[in-house]
């Protein structure tokens, strides 16, 4: 064999032309960059809240938890109110990139990444909230089933233990899923970044660069993550309305419970999405890549959930007045008409009626609508969690000791941290991360771009 | 005091006594048999009376010089040695107000442990002798046992009928509930769980540890370590027995 | 959990000996001190008990007190003592609380003219003391409540030694009036003793015998044992009681009438002359002057009585006779209350009613006139003149507060001024003590020497139980000192010894360690009379009662059962124990019928201006059915000034007063003998538009038909099946009351349950299941609500037992009360409300409706428990013994459980009660075998589990593997009165609690057992004997018109 | 050797030249994709990534594992509540199925890192940010004499350019 003519080869080598960078990659790293007064305004907000609540949870744990609003016979309150808001908040993310990447619906890629996001912020958050309720802080560690000198384990039997082994579970799941869907943007942010940056996403891109087994082996990740984190999604809520459903509260103790709760947490999730998504799309101009009608997809499961919702308030009451047990009844009579009756009636409207707006594909695709719409459902929602827990417990079977509960300051402030607890790490993510996920929005963008070439 | 200070560095006087007896020896010779006053050795207490004819008796070369008032019987040497041991600082456990020896009395001379701590075998508590008790005895003995603090102590405090504040070395947590006298009328030793008292100068906690399958210890006195017995014995798990 | 627990008693057992408290308790725990001289009787870790006399009221129940390490931690009735009979009140429960009390004088205290505070030694108050005595002369006055026979002696002989002087002794509750009337009647000047023992019919008229009476501990139990539902084909006592207002004797009786305030003699006479016609148709005639009885009772037939009275003349014919047909009959007389300005005559009728229906001689005894002073209200009038003269210079007080509880109108503060030298020997601050240029502080009754006969026959002791835990002096000491310091001539004619000497030489003629032993002397033989009606009672003019001031309300002054005169107000114990009727704790409260209060416009809380000629007082207002329209009524008790607990300290309000005192409303006018008139004033009521939270503990007295305190009539019981027969299972009662009831047959259809409601449970119930089948016991409790008075002497009992801590008012307001068992009171079957809004708290009673069940609600320990399986970490479980245990060391405080338990008897230790709650000596008082509960744990009534494991250990030291029955008693059961609480072993069939349940199997039901939880605890159903009385709610059926707020 | 790099603007394109290249026997080859093309993986390599068996063998592992704890556990030392049985399958149930969960997501990632070559030191030689954008890249190892016929192999297939990777 001869070897090649040696101009050819001295013709091949040659300075490689600097690169043209994508539009996507421009536009969706440019929301990294820099930070306007306005968003440390965010930051300074979030985190004071966020302390104010701390100093007063210590304050509570030294002086007991007698400073909340508890009265007996009420023995849960904001407390596990706000925590089951929040795992609620987190089903969303998992439902968007999950559910839908099962289904293919490729509009998922434009919202999935924030989504992932809050899922993982908000089970953080309410993984705070199962701390913060128990009497004895310090002991909470006899709940882990850890090997002890006392030979003395748990009980599986408690609709607690499922509860801890359901969050847990599903804070681990959603930070490995929103982690693998991050690698290859953060290749790309590898790519382009300068300092400190340059370093953080060399070490956490951990050398990704697209190659064939790569890309092979991730979307196999991506498939089995999803095929798990789907049943899981539908387990974490069942669970957590089991907390309720296994005991034997009138207005508790329901079967319908677990789909009705699953429903309310996608409902409530995608509200938080929109809350979140909205003003992040006016403020960063991703207009392009965050459309109306992904907005618009999005409110038709708005729609579709609060139907559910809606009707599980229906069954409820007719069971309620069909089963004839006096207890069942009265209870949910003091729901809609007794002390409790403005927080039931705020959870119905916002949660039944006013979404059914969403009929109209005007107010669908009219944004700023949106915006005080999933304001009012995620108001709903918190409120439909007080009034199931309690109003259940208030009105249970023994007349003699009715209470009635009034949430204390405390813990109307450290409810508040919790929301400065879950933007803080919102607004940290929005400057650290890339907020949509590039590689696949690309994707499209460049079938598209062979599509238009007429093949 | 000079006394009780040459007691209480015990171990020390006696190696310095074994020294001295050395180097006498080693300079004089055969000459040491009619040693000068320098190297005689005089006791300052019965107690060193003790020693130094033990050091006398073992070692012929060595002058003692036993006064006379120091030439008794009483306090005996193993009382001596007991008293001394009890306030052994270097020995495990806290130090007691009073150097009370357990191997004296349980040991030595074989008090049945009821005998002072009584009601164990009928009361959940274990009773603490009161200072009268101890007088009970104590008032018989002879006049020299005053030269141990400790005895002089205990009569301070009868004196001034003031109870005597012992060191808890066996302490269980405030939500259990011991009772001594189920474990007393199951036929369980004191030792079971207290330890070889009885042979102790100073009591302390002796080291007892139990190990789970998993692998983790459980000490004397922790939970598991009860509930190891308990489960032995075929004895009561339920909660209720302990925590209530 | 918290640093101060158990442990603190083997830290001071010292103290036993050394007498060193103070210091002890600031060592660490690690200290074991052991005592110096060990008495032979006590064995560390095992109680002691000593018998001695109950000194909170006159009634004088004997006593055991329970201690630990010498020292005090319960107080127990004397099973030996013929008074109560084992068992005890609410107030002698929570008397264990005065030794260990915060607010307790340390050391005798001297008052500078600028109200500075000095303390002093004894020497120096004994000499300051006698110095003024030598100067006064016979300017001397002692004033005292009623103290045992010995001291009372000895303080006579006191006062002759130490130159003269006037002596006054002054009950507030004295029954002067009735002594007045056995004169009159009887020509005995003595309180008769009532025996309601075998009785078959008993009236009182007003005397709130089971509540607020001369003995309730004794009654109750002889009341209950007279009509146990068991004797039912035989002939039960049938109770009727006449009163203004539904308190715990009318809610207990079998009919109520509600006459005129005032005007119960006249109903009395009414009574009586129809059972004396009766009487003598049947050929008997009652014993004495029968012309003096028929002059009496001339001008009152039936008839002119209803009109005066209001009562209809039906019932007054138809108690008339049967009264006259009883074979025990037997009427008492007035209480407090109802001690209006025509006391003595009112008394009088119904003595004479008793003579009428020959009680006299079986169940009513006269005693002899008791020799020494006797409480008078007119010697108390005469002192304050003498003082306001300046005739004493030098006055002692002991053993009662005057200031508080004499009327602002008797003028005896401003006299109290003009006294030189005021020496109070209180042993803890009260208002009076407050004035006092000396205090010299009593021992409390478990620190000293003493003696009380409650009637002929009975004699019984008082004997220090723990050392002094502060530097005080009994007050025969200080006495006796005292007259040493003022020298020997006068000294001479004074015992020489101490105090305990004349005690012991008082009962020389006994076998004295025998009686110490005992608790005292008791031979039931005790000398009576039995005399006939005396001419004398002619000379009484029987009409109705004047009222001072305009008001269109008569105020009644009620009687606390829980605070009584006010004595209990600084117990915290007491103020947190919720009232029977209302179940308000810790406050004041005006009851106004709900007609009044709808005409005044106010609802529960708005307070209410209570005004007449004599004070002004605002009140929160308490509207209820059970209470005549004409009528105001506020407890007695409340509106210190004084006291940690007694006023607003508490909430930090130092020397805030709490609640209102209804004494200061009131006229210092005395009845037609001169014993002290209560009721004697109208008021004018406003309400002041301002409101006030009040703490209830219970909401609603509407028990909605649910499984909770049922009722059974006697036609029910007759047919013999229970109609709570576990294959019946609904939350309504299946229809207990027949066709007359059949409201609540109907509301069982309507809402759900019924026969075929949809909890149907068809598993019958076996205690074997709910335990290891290893094990020989399963605890259980059978309590009958037939017999249940509402006392709440349990209350007190289980929480002294228990360690229960007191949250306060603040904490009541929240529903935070820790006590693990509380006494629910509904008012008939009730029916399903739908209210709307936030409405208030809810009252059905009625004129005349006595369906009132106070059903007593602990943990029921089920055999299914909800509260087991949802605990994440076995804090909470089922023992082998069937126990629904609760580890406090474990529980992280997920508070699951309570969410999980029907019956809500499970208490959160929302702060850290037990410390902060706990002032100093107070903690001495904790019971050593039951774990002090830190914050942020769960806890709950354990069946007294401490009790059982004692109980088990000592039954196998004894050579038994098992206690036998009735070796284990709870504390509740140990101090119930009227013995409607029994403890025992299910898996037995033979035990008590098992034979019981069986013998009234017809009334037995589980609460809200369709939850099928499978509760240990069997309730029996109260019995509604009279139908057609009593039952005017059932009357108008389970449909009452809403009453929303 | 040398190795030369091909830059395509379009996936199929590329996934074209990579089977083309392959069938003409040059199997040492790799791809630089910015977004991910299955055709483009597949022409490289069809043989499907081994991710599947991890996942597979973490499910398992966790089932096996949560009834194996909570049995144990509640018989190690067995307490009464509320007369429910010790082993009561049901609520363990839940605990098993949240340990498949998380046992089979942790073992798929590490399938991931083990399947992917992550995490990797260093990046490809011929790797370069414009692979983060829109281009592709086929690197393929030759013999010298081989570059002018994978060259034109590669422009064939409408690479924009072909160029020797340095080092």
């Amino acid at each position: 064999m001869t070897p090649p003519p040696a101009e050819s080869v001295a013709a091949m080598i040659r300075p490689t032309p600097v690169t043209r960078d994508s539009k996507a990659n421009r536009d969706l790293l440019r929301v990294m960059e820099g930070g306007s007064l306005g968003y440390f305004a965010l930051v300074a907000l979030a985190v004071g809240a966020m302390l104010a609540a701390g100093g007063v949870w210590i304050w509570q744990v030294y002086e007991g938890l007698g400073i909340a609003g508890y009265a007996h016979p009420v023995f849960w309150g904001a407390y596990i109110v706000t925590f089951v808001f929040w795992v609620g908040i987190a089903h969303a993310g998992t439902l968007i990139s999950a559910i839908l990447y099962l289904f293919r619906a490729k509009w998922r890629n434009a919202i999935n990444r924030s989504a992932e996001a809050m899922t993982v912020f908000a089970v953080l958050t309410a993984a705070q909230f199962l701390g913060i309720h128990v009497g004895r802080i310090w002991k909470s560690y006899f709940i882990l089933p850890y090997p002890n000198q006392r030979a003395l384990w748990v009980n599986f039997k408690s609709p607690l233990l499922w509860d801890t082994f359901a969050i847990t579970t599903y804070a681990t799941i959603s930070i490995v899923f929103f982690y693998v869907g991050l690698v290859p943007d953060l290749a790309i942010a590898r790519d382009r970044a300068t300092g400190w940056r340059k370093v953080l996403y060399t070490i956490l891109s951990l050398g990704w660069q697209g190659t064939s087994k790569q890309w092979k082996a991730h979307n196999r990740t991506v498939l089995h993550l999803s095929g798990l984190a789907t049943p899981l999604v539908l387990s974490v809520h069942s669970v957590v309305s089991w907390d309720f459903a296994m005991s034997i509260v009138p207005g508790w103790h329901a079967t319908i419970f677990a789909p009705y709760f699953v429903a309310g947490a996608i409902f409530s999730g995608f509200a938080m999405v929109l809350t979140m998504m909205i003003p992040v799309r006016r403020i960063f101009a991703l207009e392009e890549y965050i459309t109306d009608y992904h907005f618009e997809n999005m409110s038709r499961f708005l729609l579709l959930t609060s139907i559910i919702v809606g009707y599980a308030y229906a069954a409820e009451y007719f069971i309620a007045w069909y089963s004839q047990v006096e207890p069942e009844q009265t209870s949910f009579w003091k729901r809609a008409f007794g002390p409790y009756w403005i927080s039931t009636w705020v959870m119905i409207l916002c949660n039944g009626v006013f979404p059914q707006l969403l009929w109209f594909k005007k107010l669908r695709t009219n944004v700023p609508f949106l915006f005080v719409l999933s304001m009012l459902i995620n108001v709903g929602m918190w409120f439909e969690r007080y009034v199931i827990i309690i109003t259940g417990l208030s009105r249970e079977y023994d007349p003699a000791v009715w209470g009635i509960y009034t949430p204390s300051w405390p813990e109307l402030v450290i409810v508040a941290g919790s929301f400065g607890f879950f933007c803080q790490f919102f607004l940290l993510f929005l400057k650290v991360f890339p907020v949509v996920a590039i590689a696949e929005v690309k994707e499209l963008e460049i079938h598209a771009k062979a599509h238009g070439e007429g093949h | 005091m000079r006394s009780i200070h040459l007691t209480r560095s015990l171990p020390a006087f006696l190696s310095a006594l074994a020294a001295a007896g050395l180097l006498a020896w080693a300079i004089l010779g055969e000459s040491a048999s009619h040693a000068d006053v320098g190297s005689t050795l005089v006791a300052g207490s019965v107690c060193e009376a003790h020693e130094l004819k033990a050091l006398a008796a073992e070692d012929p070369h060595v002058s003692v010089e036993i006064p006379k008032e120091f030439d008794k019987s009483f306090p005996t040497r193993e009382a001596c040695l007991s008293h001394a041991a009890a306030e052994d600082p270097d020995s495990p456990g806290p130090l007691q107000p009073i150097q009370f020896s357990h191997k004296h009395h349980a040991g030595t001379y074989e008090i049945d442990c009821q005998y002072c701590h009584s009601g164990t075998d009928v009361s959940p508590a274990a009773g603490v002798p009161s200072v009268e008790l101890c007088m009970g005895c104590h008032n018989q003995f002879p006049k020299e046992y005053d030269q141990l603090e400790g005895i002089r102590t205990l009569k301070e405090h009868w004196e001034a009928k003031e109870p005597i504040q012992w060191e808890q070395i066996h302490r269980l947590p405030e939500h259990v509930q011991f009772q001594h006298r189920a474990h007393v009328r199951a036929g369980f030793d004191c030792q079971r769980c207290h330890g070889a008292v009885e042979t102790m100068d100073k009591v302390y906690l002796t080291e007892d540890t139990i190990w789970w399958p998993w692998g983790l210890p459980s000490k004397k006195l922790e939970m598991g370590w009860c509930i190891d017995c308990h489960r032995e014995n075929g004895a009561s798990q339920d909660c209720y027995a302990c925590h209530y | 959990m918290s640093e101060f627990d158990r442990r603190e008693f083997l830290k001071i057992i010292g103290v036993g000996a050394g007498g060193a408290a103070a210091s002890a308790c600031s060592d660490p725990v690690e200290k074991l001190i052991p005592w110096v001289i060990q008495p032979e009787e006590i064995t560390p870790g095992l109680p002691v008990i000593y018998a001695s006399t109950c000194q909170e009221c006159t009634t004088g129940c004997g006593l055991h007190v329970r201690t630990r390490e010498a020292r005090p931690i319960k107080l127990e009735g004397n099973p030996e003592h013929p008074v109560n009979r084992g068992a005890l009140c609410a107030r002698g429960q929570a008397s264990i609380g005065r030794t260990y009390h915060p607010d307790r004088y340390r050391s005798p205290v001297e008052r500078g003219a600028d109200g500075s505070i000095s303390a002093l030694t004894w020497e120096e108050a004994t000499a300051k003391v006698a110095s003024a005595i030598k100067a006064a002369g016979s300017k001397v006055a002692v004033l005292g409540g009623q103290t045992g026979p010995t001291l009372s002696a000895l303080i006579d002989s006191w006062l002759d030694a130490v130159g003269g002087g006037t002596r006054v002794v002054y009950e507030p509750f004295a029954r002067e009036a009735l002594r007045e009337a056995s004169t009159a009647v009887f020509g005995v000047a003595s309180e008769p003793i009532f025996d309601l023992t075998d009785t078959d019919y008993v009236i009182d008229f007003g005397g709130d015998m089971l509540g607020t009476g001369a003995s309730p501990v004794e009654h109750s139990r002889q009341l209950m044992g007279a009509r146990d539902a068991r004797r039912e084909r035989g002939r039960a006592a049938r109770l009727v009681y006449v009163g203004p207002r539904l308190d715990e004797t009318a809610s207990a009786s079998d009919e109520w009438l509600a006459p005129k305030p005032g005007t119960e003699g006249l109903l009395a006479l009414g009574i009586a002359r129809v059972a004396y016609d009766a009487v003598r148709a049947s050929g008997r005639t009652p014993a004495g002057d029968v012309d003096a009885i028929e002059s009496v009772l001339k001008p009152f037939g039936p008839d002119s009585v209803a009109s005066r009275t209001g009562v209809p003349a039906e019932a007054i014919r138809r108690i008339g006779s049967a009264m006259a047909a009883a074979d025990r009959p037997v009427a008492l007389p007035p209480g407090v209350a109802l001690t209006s300005r025509r006391a003595t005559a009112t008394n009088a009728a119904v003595l004479l009613l008793d003579a009428v229906v020959g009680a006299v001689g079986r169940a009513v005894t006269i005693p002899p006139p008791s020799e020494g002073p006797v409480a008078s209200f007119r010697d108390v009038a005469k002192l304050i003149d003498a003082m306001r003269s300046g005739d004493v210079s030098v006055l002692l007080v002991h053993d009662t507060n005057p200031i508080y509880s004499l009327p602002p109108d008797s003028g005896f503060a401003e006299a109290l001024e003009k006294v030189g030298l005021v020496v109070s020997f209180a042993s803890m601050p009260d208002e009076t003590s407050e004035r006092a240029g000396l205090v010299l502080p009593d021992h409390t009754t478990l620190e000293t020497w003493g003696d009380a006969s409650p009637r002929p026959g009975v004699r019984s002791l008082v004997q220090p139980t723990i050392r002094p835990i502060f530097d005080t002096q009994s007050l025969g000491d200080s006495l006796l000192a005292i007259a040493r310091a003022l020298g020997q001539e006068r000294a001479a004619g004074l015992p020489s010894g101490s105090f305990r000497a004349v005690i012991e030489s008082a009962w020389s003629d006994t076998d004295f360690r025998a009686a110490l032993k005992r608790g005292g002397e008791f031979s039931e033989t005790g000398a009576s009379l039995a005399p006939g009606v005396s001419p004398g009672i002619a000379r009484l003019e029987f009409k109705e009662p004047t009222f001072e001031g305009d008001g269109s309300f008569v105020l009644l002054p009620v009687p606390s059962p829980l605070l009584t005169d006010g004595r209990g107000a600084n117990l915290p114990w007491l103020q947190e124990t919720p009232d029977p009727i209302t179940k308000i704790a810790w406050q004041s409260w005006a009851e106004v019928s709900e007609t009044a209060a709808a005409e005044l416009g106010v609802t529960p809380g708005d307070v209410l201006s209570i005004e007449t000629p004599y004070g002004e007082a605002k009140v929160p207002v308490w509207p209820r059915g059970g209470i005549r329209d004409d009528v105001v009524a506020l407890a007695i008790g409340q509106g210190h000034q004084v006291g940690r607990y007694a006023s607003a300290a508490q909430e930090g309000a130092e020397g805030r007063v709490r609640g209102a005192s209804v004494i200061s409303l009131l006229p210092s006018l005395t009845d037609e003998s001169g014993g002290r008139a209560w009721l004697a004033a109208k008021a004018r009521v406003t309400a002041t538009g301002s409101f006030q939270r009040l703490p209830f503990t219970q909401g609603t007295d509407n028990k909605r038909g649910r499984l909770l305190g049922e009722s059974i009539s006697l036609v029910a019981l007759a047919k013999g099946e229970s109609p709570w027969a576990p294959n019946q299972g609904a939350f309504m009662a299946a229809a207990p009351h027949g066709e007359e009831h059949g409201g609540n047959g109907d509301a069982s259809d309507d809402h759900g349950g019924g026969h075929e409601g949809p909890h149907e449970i068809r598993r019958a119930f076996d205690p074997s299941d709910d335990s290891e089948d290893g094990d020989p016991f399963r605890w259980g409790m059978t309590i009958d609500v037939d017999k249940c008075t509402g006392c709440s002497a349990c209350v007190v009992a289980c929480t002294v037992e228990n360690n229960i801590p007191m949250v306060g008012e603040e904490g009541v307001l929240r529903n935070r009360q820790m006590s693990w068992l509380r006494i629910e009171r509904f008012v008939g079957d009730g029916y399903q409300q739908l209210q709307t809004g936030r409405p208030g708290p809810q009252n059905h009673e009625a004129l005349g409706d006595t369906d009132v069940r106070n059903s007593p609600m602990l943990c029921q320990q089920c055999g299914a428990a909800p509260c087991e399986p949802v605990c994440p970490v076995f804090a909470t479980y089922h023992t082998p013994s069937g126990l629904n245990g609760m580890i406090y060391n474990r529980c992280i405080g997920t508070r699951y459980c309570s969410n999980n338990c029907p019956y809500k008897v499970r208490r959160f230790n929302w702060f850290d009660y037990q410390i902060t709650g706990w002032p100093e000596p107070m903690p001495l008082m904790l019971n050593p075998d039951v774990t002090v509960r830190g914050q942020g744990v769960m806890e709950k009534c354990t069946f007294c589990v401490q009790r059982m494991q004692a109980a088990r250990q000592d039954a196998k030291s004894a050579g038994r593997d098992v206690p036998e029955d009735g070796a284990i008693q709870t504390a509740c059961q140990q101090t119930c009165p009227s013995g409607a609480i029994v403890f025992g072993n299910l898996k037995d069939e033979k035990s008590r609690v098992n034979t019981v349940a069986e013998e009234n199997a017809g009334r037995a039901y589980r609460a809200l057992h369709v939850l099928n939880t499978r509760p240990a605890i069997q309730y029996l159903a109260k019995v509604k004997r009279e139908e057609g009385h009593g039952t005017g709610h059932a009357a108008a059926g389970p449909v009452r018109p809403e009453k929303s707020a | 050797m040398p190795q030369l790099l091909g830059v395509f603007e379009q996936p199929d394109h590329i996934a074209a030249a990579a089977k083309r290249l392959r069938d003409r026997g040059y199997t040492d080859m790799e791809t630089f994709s910015p977004s991910p093309f299955p055709e483009v993986d597949d022409a490289v390599d069809e043989k499907p990534s081994g991710v599947r068996l991890f996942t597979l063998i973490g499910g398992l592992a966790g089932v096996c594992t949560g009834y194996a704890l909570t049995l144990w556990m509640a018989n190690d030392w067995p307490i009464m509540l509320g007369g429910k049985p010790f082993s009561s399958i049901p609520p363990y149930t839940i605990i098993a199925f949240e340990l498949t969960i998380l046992f089979g997501g942790l073992m798929t990632v590490l399938g991931l890192f083990l399947k992917g070559g992550l995490p990797s030191m260093k990046l490809h030689a011929a790797y370069s940010a414009r692979f983060s954008a829109e281009d592709f890249g086929l690197v393929v190892s030759c013999r010298d004499r081989d570059v002018p016929e994978i060259d034109g192999l590669m422009r064939e297939h409408q690479a924009t350019e072909v160029s020797l990777v340095e080092g």
